[in-house]
């Protein structure tokens, strides 16, 4: 690792190059970090100077320098290391500083991995509670949102996690997922403002993490499963690629079509814009010009969503809703990023008993990857590698046509005998 | 971690609830919604079935805020949305309100406040990111700086709608890519084979598990100097990093040799064609903080290039679908090497099974 | 072989030369044509920039010809097309005059020789099919028969130009499938894993060449009353018949567990769509020799399902592609199983990749 | 194996149930195969029949026994072996009867296979020549083609195979391929009558064939490899799926057009048959409908074929022609069917040093597999296996987009630094 060339921890730089501009405040001075505050979009080192200078919080010091010294070094000096609540196994991301001695202010600097609603809603009330205990015992940085969903509240010491977690836990905020367990669910705004939304995403969220609250906290599976749901195949969760299990509304019947409202988009975009930017993105060539207007084959349609994205007041899904289940994606490691496929092409999600029946599946599904899986193996590789076939019969679902998209050009199995 | 003097008993909650989060409006006419519009740049207007409309303002953050930012949004939600607010999975904030009046002097607020307000329709949205040197044990560089410099540097972009479709930015800064893949992502890509801290290696790792996490079988028990150590076969290695993650001690960031990747045409959505796996179309850019100068100009031209090709709604993959990865590269003065051929699982897969060529 | 009498002495002269083999009218028009018609089904005209035509008469061949039936062709040639004919890459047999009032008489000569004339144009044409129990040493079945099975029950599709576009057809009597991929393809299936024939194998098999052929690890070495002989893997043998190919010991044919598979939207052609790899869509069909009426009663089912639905220039699988498979099925009332899901070397990349889905 | 229960080999059929319709002639009675004398489709079983009646060959009847034999037990019955002619070590496909006590005349069956004319070319002297000499020592059975391409000359002696062949060789007949060398090749008509013809793939056929002629005849390679020409994208030759080497015929420049023809098509036609046969059909969209006629985009345009084979009076491809060369097709032994893939994306074939260069290349491309290929694997699956980047280096050739249907979705490569 190259030499040091940050600042002194601790106190204003003392060099004799940095000259009389230097900031008269808190903080060390980060030059390089600094040109990350100029241009328009909103600057995060602004922001977490803003707070250090305000909060005069050491931790705050010392992680910038630290991150000043990784712009001039070009590495990472973070090392993990396991911090946990009170009966839980997973929540926090640890971290120590590697190079302590340096920047000792840096030495410690944990995530909390807080669940937030379904849809990422909050009130006010509630978000001003959790930036109040988080400045109490945190750094005061918050993340909204990691990837995977999570608050995340960044910069904690370990003696503060415990209590700091108790005065969260009190006002209904608990930790979410890491390790080899199940993970912090994402959901799109659904029915809470999308006309999209083929069922109510957020309810089966809650009651789906809710159901394996116990997996999120004690992680003890193969590997993570992570959960997406998205109102509809437009997945504004991105739920296909990033997560295990993708649960996309869809719908079975006929696209619902308003004539009225179709011939005012005709009149006011034209019938070029009606072939060129619908018609003709069709995937499966499902939609004809008739009459001016569109004609639906609904044995043809493929439920994309792109017909109904492009004339919003004019169509809309159809009436029998539900969801599709995509399983395994999963992004680039050991096998390339790896999108869901179609494993139930269709199931209700009306009722208290679809939702049981769903997480009934989930369990199977969850139960057979615990037989089958190797350890660092994401569900979507031990499919791979068993065999879809031999998936669906270890959890009792059938095969389906939609399930892939051809049969095999290969004559490589052994059919009974 | 277990503490005697704890009074509090843990509520395995899980998720917070939502009701209480959702403005009257929402809750009014949840799942009823009809239709939705884009008045303007950042506004959406979604009509419901009983007649309600809500309006939502979006802009742009950090995404590594504080609490001081957050508070900001409070007041602002406070003032404007009857206090509610929500953030996309985006990282973008955005506040409802069934009063179009508040429309406009909420969003001079924001902007003079410093959030951009914009990321919708057809619009290059906030970028997916990471932790980079912030906060992961793993990173090669950095992802809010990156984000930061990309966004500044496109930042009419996310306020204007002129894009063919909308346009999904994704940064991260390790092979791995928390980021996810994107229309146009920028991802680390490490040249050379770990060096291996042997020193470090039998105290803080588990040998075998180094050795599995290896996809192509590089890792090697050893023993030097008396010791039980790895090697890696570095003509088989093939930089994915993969062993870092379980071994620390299996040094593959680098200052020079740790560089950067540039991918395009990710799609997740289903509309129109199915989603489809991004393309790298760029490497061996240098990791160049804090500005990463030689990575937003080549974000910058796939994007100029897309602008003005794209047909309405084409991604960016289904435009290069359309047009051909030869012109792609024509069109955007990126140059095709045979690193790009694909040389992985599936690799036969991509080899151009027909005698279709452009010239 | 040497042979000490011989006074001859070989010339390697490779293929037989052709420039003799040409009609004058070809000759002089070489590489000089203009374009072509088809004025009936079995004949086509071909115009020459010069301004000359040529007519072609084509007409079907049982392929497993003799001597008489070439001799009779060659009778029609010297009639009617100056001495000059041809075979298509699809055993078809071909007739090219300049002589246009040749034509009608020939066709009636060739028909009451029994050679059907058709084959041009969007028809079924001959099935490309290889040797099976007349001559192969590892056919589980006949080829010949199964193709003249099927050619009676389709005669009509081969004289009429009736067809959305051409219809390739093979068969091929081992999973080798030497007839190579097809609009529709009959091929044999074996479903039961070899049993190893322990007597013959130490004497006629190299060991190691058999154990390297099979492509998924399913046979060892083993001793059996202190010989050194084969055992196979039940579990993992995926019934390909590659270690019969090396060594006839390991007996994957039997006469009931051998059976017949049918594939479709094999395209080798590059017009319009790449070419593309068949796909299964019918298996565990009896091997049921004289006439295999199983087998041709589901090609008969595809056949008309896809006359029925094809657009023009819909190539069987372009077909499939636009209605999808699930239509696919319904409307050939074939059954899609568990089976036809891929388990092979890229399966992950037949999944549906997508909620696209259709019901 | 079953019990026999053919006729007795040698003589008319003596057992009880056969009866009075029994044809009193040279063959024994072959009730199963006589199922397929019926039908209007040409019986190869007739054909065999009448040859066998007129020549009395008793190979004939033992080998038409052996296949009603095989048609009731429904298993094969030949086991291969190792005939050849002086100096060469391929050619003959040997075949000896496994149940010869059975049927002993049955007892030899080899196939001579015989390169043809490119193009499958005959005059009736030539062909009448080669009929002759087969009737003096082979059975008479002549299969007009093999997959491959060859003319098999199937049922000689293997006593007769060096005088046979020395007849034929007199009349400029050579033996093909088999075994692990260069293999017959194919050719389509091309030039010899077909307007879309992009090179003249006879005389590359005839060359390539004639410099490779000792691989033909003594083969040493990995593994088998086959050459199809193809003299336009439409592949006739099944080039891309049957063939290591495909080489097939393609254009640089623009599309030719007839405009005047086109007028003609459309009047007769119609626009919406423009429209739906030809422009929908264009795969990449490069046809637009101007003036009630086309303009085709030649940058966009892929050489499909596809147009001009919908209009082949008012489109011809362009005038810069050359050939496109894939390899890698092959059928599914171990990796599943495999389509060729393009390597060279274009090359001209003109001149006779085109030709040269060209045959300069593939000798380089079999040196590279010569040394990287492994034993019974077709130079595609060592190019599969070994990368396509690493046989490019290692033939010389520059990376080409064109080789590709897309860059890259995983990171995993070695880049140099
Ligand atoms: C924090 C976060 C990035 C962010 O800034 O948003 C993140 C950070 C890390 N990810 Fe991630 N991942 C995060 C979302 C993702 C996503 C995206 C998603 O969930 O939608 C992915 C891709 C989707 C997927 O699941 O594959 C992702 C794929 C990975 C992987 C590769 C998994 C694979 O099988 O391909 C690893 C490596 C591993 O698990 O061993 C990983 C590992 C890590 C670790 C734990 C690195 C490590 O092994 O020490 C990082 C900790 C960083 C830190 O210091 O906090 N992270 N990671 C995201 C989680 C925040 C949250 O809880 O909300
Ligand atoms: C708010 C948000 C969901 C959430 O709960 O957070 C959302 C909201 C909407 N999405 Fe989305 N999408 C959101 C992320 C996504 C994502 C995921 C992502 O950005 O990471 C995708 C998948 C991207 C991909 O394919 O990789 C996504 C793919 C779509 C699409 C399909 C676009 C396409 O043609 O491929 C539509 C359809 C459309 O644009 O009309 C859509 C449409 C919409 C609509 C119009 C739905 C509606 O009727 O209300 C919403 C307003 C969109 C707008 O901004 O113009 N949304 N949408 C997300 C806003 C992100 C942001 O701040 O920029
Ligand atoms: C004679 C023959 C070449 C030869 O030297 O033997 C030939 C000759 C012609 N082919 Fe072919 N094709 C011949 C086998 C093939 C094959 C290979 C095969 O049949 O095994 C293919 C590839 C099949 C595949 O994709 O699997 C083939 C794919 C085509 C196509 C592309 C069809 C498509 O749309 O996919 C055309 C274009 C067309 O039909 O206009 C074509 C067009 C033609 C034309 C029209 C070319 C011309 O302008 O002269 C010729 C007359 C076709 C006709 O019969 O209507 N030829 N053609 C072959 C006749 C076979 C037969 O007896 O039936
Ligand atoms: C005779 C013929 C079938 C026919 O009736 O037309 C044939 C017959 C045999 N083929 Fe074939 N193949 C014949 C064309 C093909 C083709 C088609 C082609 O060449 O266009 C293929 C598919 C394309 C390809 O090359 O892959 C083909 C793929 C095979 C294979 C599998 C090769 C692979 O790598 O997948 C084998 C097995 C092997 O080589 O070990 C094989 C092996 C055989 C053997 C030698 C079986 C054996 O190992 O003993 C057969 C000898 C039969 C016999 O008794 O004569 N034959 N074989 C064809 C050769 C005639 C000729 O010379 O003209
Ligand atoms: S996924 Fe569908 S339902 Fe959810 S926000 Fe996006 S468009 Fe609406
Ligand atoms: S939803 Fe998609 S597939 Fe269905 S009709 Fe609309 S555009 Fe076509
Ligand atoms: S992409 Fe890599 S370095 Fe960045 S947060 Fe994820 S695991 Fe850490
Ligand atoms: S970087 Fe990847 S390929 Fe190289 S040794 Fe580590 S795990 Fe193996
Ligand atoms: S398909 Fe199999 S059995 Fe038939 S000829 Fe070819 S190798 Fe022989
Ligand atoms: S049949 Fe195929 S899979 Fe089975 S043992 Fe033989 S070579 Fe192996
Ligand atoms: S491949 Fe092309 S040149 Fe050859 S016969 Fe077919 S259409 Fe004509
Ligand atoms: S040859 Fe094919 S790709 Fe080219 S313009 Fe014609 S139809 Fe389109």
């Amino acid at each position: 690792m190259q030499e040091a060339n940050g600042g002194t921890p601790g106190k204003a730089c003392q060099c004799d190059g940095c000259g009389p501009e230097e900031r008269d405040g808190f903080l060390n001075p980060t030059p390089v970090l600094d040109e990350l505050e100029s241009g328009p979009w909103p600057s995060f080192v602004t922001g977490f100077k803003k707070l250090a200078e305000r909060t005069e919080k050491p931790m705050l010091r010392g992680v910038l320098d630290q991150l000043e010294y990784s712009y001039n070094t070009k590495m990472g000096y973070w090392k993990g290391g396991l911090v946990t609540v009170d009966s839980y196994g997973a929540g926090i991301i640890t971290r120590y500083s590697m190079i302590k001695d340096k920047f000792p202010e840096a030495a410690e600097f944990h995530t909390m991995r807080i669940q937030p609603a379904p849809g990422l809603h909050y009130n006010t009330a509630m978000l001003r509670e959790l930036c109040d205990i988080w400045e109490e015992y945190g750094s005061g940085i918050i993340t909204l949102h990691g990837q995977t969903g999570d608050i995340m509240l960044q910069g904690i010491e370990q003696e503060k996690v415990q209590e700091c977690f108790d005065e969260l836990n009190k006002k209904g905020w608990d930790l979410g997922g890491a390790g080899a367990g199940m993970r912090t669910g994402v959901s799109c705004i659904g029915p809470g403002r999308c006309e999209n939304a083929c069922y109510d995403n957020l309810k089966l969220h809650l009651n789906a993490l809710k159901h394996f609250v116990g997996e999120v906290h004690r992680p003890e599976w193969n590997y993570k499963l992570k959960f997406k749901f998205s109102g509809c195949p437009n997945d504004c969760t991105n739920a296909i690629m990033r997560s295990d299990l993708a649960v996309i509304g869809t719908w079975k019947d006929a696209i619902q079509v308003d004539q009225d409202e179709v011939r005012a988009w005709v009149d006011e975009k034209g019938v070029e814009a009606l072939v060129n930017n619908v018609i003709n993105h069709c995937p499966t060539k499902a939609i004809t010009l008739k009459d001016g207007g569109i004609d639906i084959s609904t044995r043809d349609c493929v439920r994309c969503m792109h017909c109904i994205n492009a004339m919003p007041k004019a169509l809309s899904p159809g009436k029998e809703r539900g969801i599709s289940l995509l399983m395994g994606g999963k992004n680039t490691l050991k096998v390339g990023v790896n999108l869901g496929s179609l494993i139930v092409p269709f199931m209700k999600m009306e009722s208290d008993e679809d939702i049981e029946a769903f997480l009934e599946l989930i369990e199977e599904i969850i139960d057979w990857w615990d037989d089958n899986g190797l350890d660092h193996e994401r569900i979507g590789e031990t499919i791979e590698r068993v065999g879809l076939k031999q998936f669906l019969e270890g959890v009792g679902l059938e095969a389906d046509i939609n399930m892939i998209s051809r049969p095999r050009d290969n004559p490589y199995f052994k059919a009974t005998y | 971690m277990s503490n005697p003097e704890r009074t509090w008993k843990t509520i395995e909650s899980g998720p917070h609830t939502y009701e209480e989060a959702l403005h009257p409006v929402v809750r009014k006419n949840y799942g009823r919604w009809k239709y939705h519009e884009i008045p303007r740049p950042g506004v959406l207007k979604h009509v419901a079935e009983s007649g309600d409309a809500i309006y939502t303002v979006r802009a742009g953050t950090p995404r590594q805020d504080t609490v001081d930012m957050v508070r900001v949004m409070c007041d602002i939600a406070d003032r404007y949305s009857d206090g509610f607010l929500r953030f996309t999975v985006r990282n973008n904030v955005e506040f409802l309100t069934p009063n179009e009046e508040n429309v406009e002097p909420m969003i001079s607020e924001l902007e003079s406040r410093g959030f951009p307000v914009g990321g919708t329709g057809m619009c290059v949205s906030s970028v997916a990111h990471t932790q980079g040197w912030l906060h992961c044990d793993i990173p090669a560089t950095d992802a809010s700086g990156v984000v930061k410099s990309m966004m500044d540097s496109i930042y009419k972009e996310f306020k204007d709608m002129q894009m063919p479709n909308k346009v999904r930015l994704s940064t991260s800064c390790c092979a791995i890519n928390c980021g996810g893949q994107a229309d146009i992502a920028v991802v680390v890509k490490h040249t050379r084979p770990p060096r291996i801290n042997h020193d470090h290696l039998s105290q803080i790792c588990e040998l075998p598990k180094a050795v599995a996490r290896c996809p192509v079988a590089a890792i090697r028990p050893t023993v030097i100097d008396g010791q039980k150590t790895l090697m890696v076969d570095e003509k088989k290695c093939i930089c994915c990093g993969a062993c870092f993650g379980a071994c620390p001690a299996m040094e593959i960031n680098h200052p020079e040799h740790s560089k950067f990747a540039i991918w395009v045409g990710g799609k997740n959505s289903n509309a129109r064609s199915k989603p489809s796996t991004m393309s790298l179309v760029a490497h061996n850019l240098p990791n160049n903080p804090p500005r990463w100068p030689e990575v937003t100009e080549v974000i910058g031209r796939i994007l100029t290039a897309y602008k003005e090709g794209g047909r309405p709604w084409e991604r960016v993959g289904e435009w290069i679908n359309r047009i051909g990865w030869k012109r792609f590269f024509e069109e955007t003065g990126l140059t095709f090497d045979d690193n790009m051929i694909d040389s992985y699982r599936h690799a036969r897969t991509t080899f151009n099974q027909s005698a279709h060529v452009r010239f």
